[in-house]
């Protein structure tokens, strides 16, 4: 019952797997642009879960710095997502990705 | 000199460039102009060259200046490329009894086909542009003694080949262009890889760098012995001797690969093919003798027997299938063919008969194949159609040029007298005289027969008898009680015309002297071409590895 | 946990950053030049003149003031080995200022932007941006700052892409680069992430001394390994990570193509050879590498796969800029055939055919958007006939697609030469791949010399006389252009040997 | 350089002149420049017959030889031969000189003639062009001293020989039958040629002395099959050009030629070249190959003879004739009668000629009708023509008193000694065939002269459509007025049939008379006490030590005896003769002595046998024409047999006579057939196949779905092998992956990783 009471590198990095399928799985089933762009943050949110784990667990702040510019650089995105996504649904009256492919093949 | 030889026509293309393309008269004499200096430049050369002097590879302490002549020599790009030496590419021209003759002939037909351009009027200034840039590209050709040049040169000929098929041709044009660019293209750029190879392979014996030298790489003690093209290294020389092989055969052209050629020929204006079979297919068999052979000898002389078949496959192969045309040109174009495996046989005699054979039908063929095509041009300019069953008679109407017909047509069928019998004859004597050819000899003279029959035939269908009745031509009896012919639409000459004739008499003068005293010619190949047989004995390979 | 730094380490720092920001100042002026168009936006608001272009242009072009004195500079880390200073991040700087022109010139010749938008706003900032980020991707050695240079560059390419915001096709196209980015970029920090849990350091080099050092789990290895590919392939555009590209090409405004389809490809290359060449630890020969994961092979694998796609695919196109999108995938294999062999001569080569690339691939571009003003399309069939109207571009053009197929006299050509050269430089080793690579290029001459024959042998339908004259300096840029490309075709001396000297690298010593 | 042999080249130059004058200027010339030819012939006759008399007169030297010659082209020091130079030359010895008389002499009458004959022709002065290179051609032949050059000339005969019977060329049969020469001479000439390779890559020379000089010395290093394919192949050349088996079918079409011109090139002087040639190499002959050329030279006699004997058209009889005599020229060279066959030679150019011009001015004055069963009785129209014609006749049946008597005889004689010394048997075949033929000859001519000259003119019986079937006005160049005038006249009875003009009859008249026994020999019944024996004569042969079956000729003792003979041109001198030991002429004839003495031991059995045989010859040869001639006046001049009704009774024989054999109609069936449709079997090959294989399975890829027009077109008949269908195919497929939707690329990247990451990871595990 050890591994239950302490929580060790690998309950985070599971965490941290699980978020990323999660994220996949939005990002390659959902039509929504709105629904796919939440998977990639919890694609990056896994990835940040890792680096501070992997820094509280080796030692060093290099993991903890990482994750914060990703958690800047997310919001960003998001930002410039966002306006684009406005865009599209502006021409497009809609915001199904997969309804949006005028150029192909 | 030879830099100005070559690079004459594109100063021409320059000069064109800056004159107003509403100036066609003088867009082509500027033209015209430059080839005429050409030519006299190629007589200069002529009468400068030194009979006595080999060439093929280095003289004597592996500078070639005792072998070559006219060469110039500059350090082109030299880059140093750290662990491995440098890149060294020099602008190295020179002549040597191979070449010479494919300048002087380049020369002449680049001539003669500035007046056979004469009548286009379509885009005549991009024309006569890209025909100069042709012209230096092919002259840069058989001048170049660096292999890099060489390819340069090589490439930059297919470019204005393809627009002046594809923008000057008949309906077909776009298919038999990008035709030719694919197929030749294909050809070449397995020859890129071969270059590097040889380059890594191969050691200037003066300066002690990889070189590109192809007078370097004809003497195998240059090679590095367990480089990837050294003479350890046996396998990927065959390989790399088989790519060049099929390059170049590609261009002469050699069945199974000469499919591109008719459509080509078919659907090119004159002057065109008149280049194209006047000197194009002479590059491949001349980089054949220039760079495959002496390159690869143990190669070569393990596969005289296959080029040998492959020679008389295109000879009997290429008469048949002339036989069997009904658009004249077509079967002019097969002709070559038939007449290019002559060449391919001389060199897979590999002795002296053989190869000067080879050389001189190489000549020959270009002086004779040009002017059938300009014949053939004469009477497409006049009928508009080049159906063979679409005339008959003709000579009683056209005299002058069916007298040219003849002179040509039996030219071409091997009559002694004319310079193309003399040829042929030495490349059979050649591979008759070596064990391993004689058979291929014995069966390629049937080409002989079937040769004169297609051309007689045509000789026969076309000028003899008497008009057709779905003839291209309408009979009528002018005022004097004697019958004339006119052609539809056709306004000028009935007969040829002084700038046709400008054209046709010379090389018919050519081809009758050469037919009689040859030796001005191969008076000049004789000592290139033993040495190049000895190079290429097996006795002096086993002597230098 | 973490205990603070004592006041000498905060000196010390402070200290250590001042002597960086020297190695930094294009960067810095560059991000100055940056605010500056911004702020010259809002004052000229809305008005269509070119202060902006001129503005970006100058100041770009300023910038070598800066960069000029780095080659002084002794190699080296700084920013606590967060950024590199060396010869192969000069050379990008260089490429990618160049390029920022280029762009800013072309632009300026495009009319498709005075009916698409309203007025340039923040159009060319968001160039320089690019610029900028693409040269912190160029010199980044740290996992942090590749990671923050590539977003930086991709968002600004996002907007970019979608600066036509009436335009079905440009937004269509920046949402697909959007998400494909997005995913690709979040699977890359994952697999840095994993990295840096194996080394626990996120600094190029001393990940390669850990690896090197001390043992690591294959799998985990393979893992991170592969999704860091992803995001760089996405960068490069190389199969199968390409998938976005023709879309976003077709649909981004054509500068815009042309800045993604040249500079943030080589910065993506440059990142590649920079991670792969200094993380990754080598042997003397490359295909000796670390066990359990064999970037060698699947570099080789991904780059046969592109040659091999883009060029067959491209056979189809029938929109010009799509074809020259297909075409730059098949570059990218080409390419990377240059980094595979990872020695001297192959990254030479690789540096090299960037620069040709550049040249033919802008010229092309730009002759398409000349074309495009007058005919208002970009398809081949539109191309029919405009050899007579318009023969100087279409000579241009041309000489471009020429050079793309690789064919003397050209820079392509060369650019294909060494690449060639420094394979079979390796011996037989890598003689399939060249075969691969020379086959393609005979494939890639057919849908190429379509524009040509559209041009020349095809009669337009419209059989109007009507020669379209181009303004004097769109002929001389042209001019210039095509010059260029063909006196690098016969005089190669400069370019390699700028190639070579470039092809330092801080941190790895190549044989 | 000797002054013979400036002469000769001046003889050899002077009608190339005449060519080069009138091909160019006739139109501008006063009678199209006619004269030019003539001149010009005439003093080339004159000046070689000036030849002739120092040497076949004043200098009465069997061993007389001239030779010079310069190189032509100079090979260099070839690797692995030494130094080579290929050498053009004269050589000039007793037949040179002779053929040069006969050839002059021939062609300066053909031209007077034809003065007469063309007149009013539409190219009358091409005409006498074309005789001017021919002649020129001929000339060549004769001189030449080395196997190359007399193949070009060889070619160049057959090139004016083309020009010639297709000199009226706007009838089509006329243009077929020049194109049928060329062609079969063409084939011919592969054999010959081919031969000449053989000698070539032995010895690396042309040149007949150095060959017959190193075979006498035994260099030749290939086996004896190769030597006497040798042989055998360079005579193919003679099958060829003298209209042998079964090359022969060309010469009776070339009868569309004009007459002047069958008389001087399909009668006297090109068809005999061949035989010519085969005398020039005579001595490299090994006796297989002599066999080969016997029996050939035999049948073609007896064959040509049957023929001839059907034949209707005057000038069909005539070459079927020439053929025939031809046979017994290569019979007599292959039984090894070599003075007699070149005897033949000479005479029977002299009667044929005169037959043919004679024919010539029948045709002429009964303006252009050829066919004998409309002629007859114009003995009394043209008395000189008909005198002169007869005699020839009598002279080619071989009669007493006439040359071809003491030639044929001599052939016969000879043909009789070899089937002795070969042993009989089979070989008795030859001379059987050469009487019988003999016989016919006899038979056809008779009937030719009484269907001619004799009987009631039987032009109105000529059926109306026979008429202008027959009719060869377009001899006048399609003067179709002038023509259908002529024939206008044809019923009534010989209105405007006449003796000929002098300038055509005095040829004959010379012709004629030079077909006297007296002018070759006193002895009316024995050439061979005549000059033309004496300054002619069997050479040595190289060959005897090759070949298992003359061991004695290998001893060592016959080598520099064999290379002195060699050295002097191949033909043994008096000098050598009476030197010589001739241990078994010694016995059996004192007349021995006479004939050259062999060290070949065949050779001199065969030299006696033709001695010994000699008078039975004369004696059966004489029945024979006498049996020959009788018949056909039994059955022309008596009619006591009707001819119809023969002809009806052995129908079949008659029709295989009448149809030459069929052999035209085989080689069509075959030989021309097979090539047509080879050629368009191979053409349609390449256009299809070749084209398609190369291009990559064009019919394919025409049927994929996604293919549009252009692609197809362009990419897959343009790339150079199979790619084109895999890359067409790839590319269809895998632009589908491009589907538009973001979701699916992202899905396919991972996929991509995903298939990356299970590959390592197995390969990570094993």
């Amino acid at each position: 019952m050890e591994y239950l009471t302490t929580i060790g590198l690998n309950h985070y990095l599971t965490i941290s797997a699980f978020l990323l399928a999660f994220g996949l799985f939005a990002v390659m089933t959902r039509k929504n642009a709105i629904v796919i762009l939440m998977g990639v943050e919890l694609i990056l949110n896994a990835a940040n879960i890792n680096f501070l784990a992997f820094s509280k667990f080796n030692g060093g702040m290099g993991g903890v710095m990482f994750s914060l510019f990703v958690i800047v650089l997310a919001a960003a995105e998001a930002a410039i997502a966002l306006a684009i996504v406005i865009n599209i649904f502006k021409l497009f009256r809609t915001v199904d990705v997969s309804s949006i492919d005028t150029m192909k093949e | 000199m030879l830099s100005l030889i070559v690079f004459l026509p594109i100063i021409a293309g320059l000069i064109i460039l800056a004159v107003p393309s509403s100036q066609k008269q003088m867009i082509r004499v500027v033209s015209l102009v430059a080839a005429l200096v050409q030519i006299v430049l190629a007589i200069v050369i002529w009468r400068g060259y030194d009979p006595s002097l080999a060439g093929i590879i280095a003289a004597p302490g592996g500078s070639p200046a005792g072998s070559f002549q006219f060469i110039e020599r500059v350090p082109w790009i030299s880059i140093d490329l750290g662990t491995f030496g440098k890149l060294n590419i020099e602008y190295f021209l020179g002549v040597d009894g191979i070449s010479i003759s494919m300048v002087i002939l380049t020369a002449l037909i680049s001539a003669i086909g500035v007046l056979s351009s004469w009548p286009i009027q379509k885009q005549v200034k991009g024309y006569f542009i890209l025909y100069n840039l042709l012209a230096s590209a092919m002259m840069g050709c058989f001048v170049a003694l660096d292999f890099f040049l060489f390819y340069v040169f090589w490439e930059i000929m297919l470019l204005p080949m393809y627009f002046l098929i594809g923008m000057w041709g008949g309906p077909n044009r776009e298919y038999a262009a990008i035709k030719f660019f694919l197929y030749t293209l294909f050809g070449s750029v397995f020859m890129l890889l071969v270059m590097i190879g040889l380059y890594f392979s191969v050691i200037d014996p003066v300066t002690h760098n990889h070189t590109f030298s192809l007078v370097a790489m004809a003497s195998q003690e240059n090679y590095i012995k367990d480089a990837i093209l050294g003479p350890n290294n046996v396998f990927w020389r065959y390989v790399a001797f088989i790519v060049l092989f099929v390059g170049f055969a590609i261009k002469v052209p050699m069945f199974p690969f000469h499919t591109w050629l008719p459509d080509a020929h078919v659907e090119a204006p004159t002057p065109i093919s008149v280049i194209l079979a006047g000197v194009l297919l002479k590059l491949g068999t001349y980089g054949m003798m220039r760079i495959n052979f002496p390159l690869f000898p143990e190669v070569f002389q393990a596969s005289l027997y296959v080029i040998g078949v492959f020679g008389a496959i295109n000879i009997i192969y290429g008469a048949f299938c002339a036989l069997a045309q009904q658009d004249l040109k077509k079967m002019v174009a097969y002709s070559s063919i038939s007449h290019m495996g002559y060449v391919l046989l001389g060199l897979s005699a590999a002795n002296s008969e053989g190869m000067l054979g080879a050389l001189y039908q190489m000549f020959n063929h270009g002086t004779i194949t040009a002017m059938l095509f300009l014949l053939v041009g004469v009477i497409y300019d006049r009928a508009h159609t080049r159906q063979i069953d679409k005339f008959g008679g003709l000579a009683s109407y056209m005299p002058v040029y069916v007298g040219i017909v003849t002179v040509a047509w039996f030219a071409s069928l091997g009559l002694p007298g004319l310079s193309g019998f003399i040829s042929e004859a030495f490349v059979f004597v050649g591979a008759f005289s070596s064990e391993t050819t004689r058979n291929i000899a014995i069966v390629s003279v049937l080409g002989i027969v079937f040769g004169a029959a297609y051309l007689l035939w045509s000789l026969q269908r076309m000028f003899l008898g008497t008009r057709k009745p779905d003839a291209a031509y309408d009979l009528e009896v002018g005022s004097d009680g004697h019958e004339h012919i006119h052609f539809h639409d056709w306004k000028g000459k009935l007969d040829l015309d002084g700038r046709e004739l400008a054209m046709l008499v010379p090389l018919a003068v050519i081809i009758i002297i050469l037919g009689i005293y040859p030796m001005p010619v191969i008076g000049l190949l004789t000592t290139s071409i033993n040495k190049l047989v000895t190079v290429l004995s097996p006795v002096v390979l086993t002597s230098m590895n | 946990m973490f205990e603070l730094p004592s006041g000498a380490e905060i000196q010390a720092i402070i200290a250590s950053l001042n002597a960086s920001v020297g190695y930094f100042l294009p960067e810095i002026y560059l991000s100055v030049l940056f605010m500056l168009l911004i702020v010259i936006d809002l004052m000229a608001k809305g008005r269509k003149n070119n202060l902006l272009s001129i503005t970006a242009l100058a100041g770009l072009a300023g910038s070598f003031f800066f960069i000029v004195p780095q080659h002084s500079m002794p190699a080296g880390e700084f920013f606590f080995g967060m950024y590199v200073l060396d010869e192969f991040a000069l050379f990008f700087k260089y490429f990618f200022v160049v390029s920022g022109m280029l762009t800013v010139i072309i632009t300026m010749a495009d009319e498709q932007f005075d009916s698409e938008v309203r007025s340039m706003g923040e159009y060319y900032a968001l160039v320089v941006a690019m610029v900028i980020g693409m040269i912190m991707m160029a010199s980044s050695n740290d996992l942090l700052m590749i990671f923050l240079s590539m977003e930086l560059v991709s968002f600004s390419a996002y907007i970019l892409t979608g600066y036509f915001k009436r335009n079905l096709q440009s937004s269509e196209a920046a949402l697909k680069y959007l998400v494909y980015g997005a995913v690709s970029s979040g699977l890359m920090v994952y697999g840095f992430s994993l990295i840096y849990g194996m080394t626990a350091q996120t600094n190029l080099i001393r990940i390669s001394a850990e690896l090197a050092a001390h043992g690591y789990d294959p799998l985990v290895m393979i893992l991170a390994t592969l999704l860091i590919i992803a995001g760089f392939g996405y960068k490069i555009g190389a199969v199968p990570f390409h998938f976005w590209s023709p879309d976003v090409y077709e649909g981004a405004p054509t500068p815009i193509t042309a800045l993604l389809s040249v500079a943030s490809k080589a910065a993506g290359f440059a990142l590649l050879v920079r991670y792969y060449f200094v993380s990754v630890p080598h042997g003397l020969q490359p295909y000796e590498d670390i066990v359990g994961i064999d970037w060698h092979s699947l570099l080789i694998v991904i780059a046969a796969a592109s040659m091999i796609y883009g060029n067959v695919v491209a056979l189809w196109q029938k929109n010009v800029k799509r074809l020259l999108a297909y075409s730059s995938i098949a570059h990218a294999g080409y390419i990377l055939l240059g980094i595979i062999v990872m020695d001297k001569l192959g990254t030479q080569a690789t540096l090299f055919y960037l620069l040709a690339y550049f040249l033919m691939n802008f010229g092309a571009f730009y002759v398409v958007i000349l074309i495009a003003n007058k005919t208002g399309s970009e398809n081949l069939d539109d191309y029919r006939g405009l050899g007579k109207s318009m023969p100087l571009a279409g000579a241009a053009l041309t000489v471009f697609l020429i050079s793309l197929v690789g064919l003397p006299p050209t820079a392509g050509f060369i650019g294909k030469l060494m690449i060639f050269a420094a394979m079979l430089n390796k011996g037989s080793l890598y003689i399939v791949l060249a075969l691969i690579g020379i086959l393609t290029s005979v494939i890639s001459l057919y849908y190429y010399m379509l524009i040509p024959l559209n041009m020349f042998l095809r009669e337009s339908p419209q059989s109007g006389e009507k020669s379209m004259e181009l303004s004097m300096p769109a002929r001389l840029i042209m001019v210039a252009l095509m010059a260029v490309t063909i006196y690098f075709g016969l005089y190669f001396a400069p370019l390699s040997d700028f190639a070579k000297y470039s092809s330092a690298l801080y941190g790895m010593t190549m044989h | 350089m000797h002054s013979l042999i400036q002469l000769s080249i001046v003889v050899l130059l002077l009608p190339l002149l005449s060519f080069v004058i009138l091909i160019f200027f006739n139109k501008r010339l006063p009678r199209r420049g006619d004269f030019v030819g003539v001149g010009i012939l005439g003093t080339a006759f004159a000046i070689s017959f000036y030849m002739f008399w120092t040497v076949v007169v004043q200098t009465y030297d069997p061993a007389f030889r001239l030779a010079w010659d310069f190189t032509w082209i100079d090979f260099g020091n070839v690797p692995n031969v030494g130094p080579l130079k290929i050498k053009m030359g004269i050589l000039i010895d007793n037949i040179t000189v002779i053929m040069l008389a006969m050839v002059t002499l021939i062609s300066f009458l053909v031209h007077l003639y034809s003065t007469g004959y063309m007149a009013g022709d539409k190219h009358y002065g091409r005409f006498f062009a074309y005789l001017g290179i021919f002649t020129f051609s001929m000339l060549g032949i004769v001189l030449s001293d080395n196997l190359f050059s007399i193949y070009i000339f060889w070619e160049l005969v057959g090139l004016s020989s083309y020009l010639l019977i297709g000199f009226f060329f706007e009838k089509q049969s006329a243009t077929d039958a020049q194109k049928k020469a060329f062609l079969t001479n063409r084939v011919g000439d592969i054999g010959m040629w081919l031969g000449i390779l053989i000698l070539y890559s032995q010895f690396h020379t042309f040149s007949y002395s150095e060959i017959f000089e190193n075979l006498a010395a035994g260099k030749f290093t290939m086996s004896y099959g190769w030597l006497t394919a040798a042989g055998i192949l360079l005579f193919m050349g003679c099958v060829g050009k003298s209209a042998q088996l079964p090359l022969h079918i060309w010469l009776p079409d070339a009868m569309e030629g004009p007459t002047p011109v069958s008389a001087l090139i399909h009668a006297a002087t090109m068809v005999a070249a061949g035989v010519y040639f085969v005398a020039r190499i005579f001595v490299l002959l090994t006796p297989d190959a002599l066999h080969v050329i016997a029996f050939c030279g035999a049948l073609t006699a007896f064959m040509a003879a049957t023929i001839a004997i059907t034949q209707n058209d005057i000038k069909r009889v005539l070459a079927y004739s020439t053929v025939s005599q031809l046979g017994y020229m290569v019979l007599g060279l292959g039984v090894g009668a070599y003075s007699a066959a070149l005897f033949h030679l000479l005479t029977h150019a002299f009667f044929k000629a005169c037959l043919f011009l004679g024919s010539g001015a029948i045709i002429h004055a009964m303006h252009h009708e050829q066919d004998m069963r409309w002629m007859g009785g114009l003995r009394k129209h043209m008395p000189w023509t008909f005198a002169t014609f007869t005699f020839a006749t009598l002279a080619l049946a071989g009669l007493p008193l006439t040359s071809g008597f003491m030639s044929k005889d001599a052939i016969l004689a000879s043909a009789i000694g070899f089937a002795h010394v070969e042993g009989g048997g089979i070989f008795y075949v030859i001379p059987f065939l050469g009487f019988l033929s003999a016989m016919m000859t006899a038979f056809y001519m008779g009937r030719q002269i009484w269907l001619v000259f004799f009987g009631e003119s039987r032009t109105h019986l000529k059926p109306a459509e026979e008429h202008h079937g027959h009719d060869a006005h377009a001899a006048h160049g399609g003067h179709d007025a002038h023509g259908n005038d002529d024939h206008g006249h044809g019923h009534d009875e010989h209105h405007g049939v006449h003796e000929v003009a002098w300038n055509m009859r005095a040829p004959l008249v010379i012709l004629a008379s030079l077909s006297v026994f007296a002018v070759f020999s006193p002895d009316p019944l024995d050439g061979a006490k005549g000059w033309f024996m004496h300054m002619v004569q069997t050479p040595q042969t190289v060959v005897g030590r090759y070949g298992a079956e003359h061991p004695k000729a290998e001893a060592p003792v016959a080598a520099p005896l064999m290379a002195e003979a060699a050295q002097t041109g191949a033909s043994a001198t008096m000098t050598d003769a009476t030197a010589a030991p001739a241990p078994a002429a010694a016995g059996e004839h004192a007349e021995a002595a006479e004939g050259p003495v062999f060290t070949d031991e065949r050779q001199m059995e065969l030299a006696h046998g033709a001695h010994a045989a000699h008078y039975t010859a004369i004696i059966i040869s004489s029945i024979m024409v006498v049996i020959g001639i009788s018949l056909a006046l039994i059955v022309y001049a008596f009619r006591f047999i009707d001819p119809e009704r023969t002809s009806v009774a052995i129908r079949p024989l008659y029709l295989f006579s009448f149809n030459k054999w069929y052999w035209d109609e085989m080689y069509d069936a075959t030989v021309i057939r097979f090539s047509m449709m080879t050629a368009k079997m191979l053409s349609w090959f390449d256009a299809k196949v070749v084209d398609g294989i190369v291009n990559g399975v064009a019919i394919m890829t025409r049927n994929f779905a996604f293919a549009n027009g252009s692609f197809d077109k362009y990419v897959v008949d343009g790339l150079v092998n199979f790619t084109a269908f895999f890359v067409n195919t790839t590319g269809a497929v895998l632009r589908k992956l491009q589907t538009g939707k973001v979701q699916t690329y992202v899905v396919l990247a991972l996929l991509a990783v995903f298939g990356y990451f299970v590959y390592y990871f197995t390969r990570l595990i094993y």
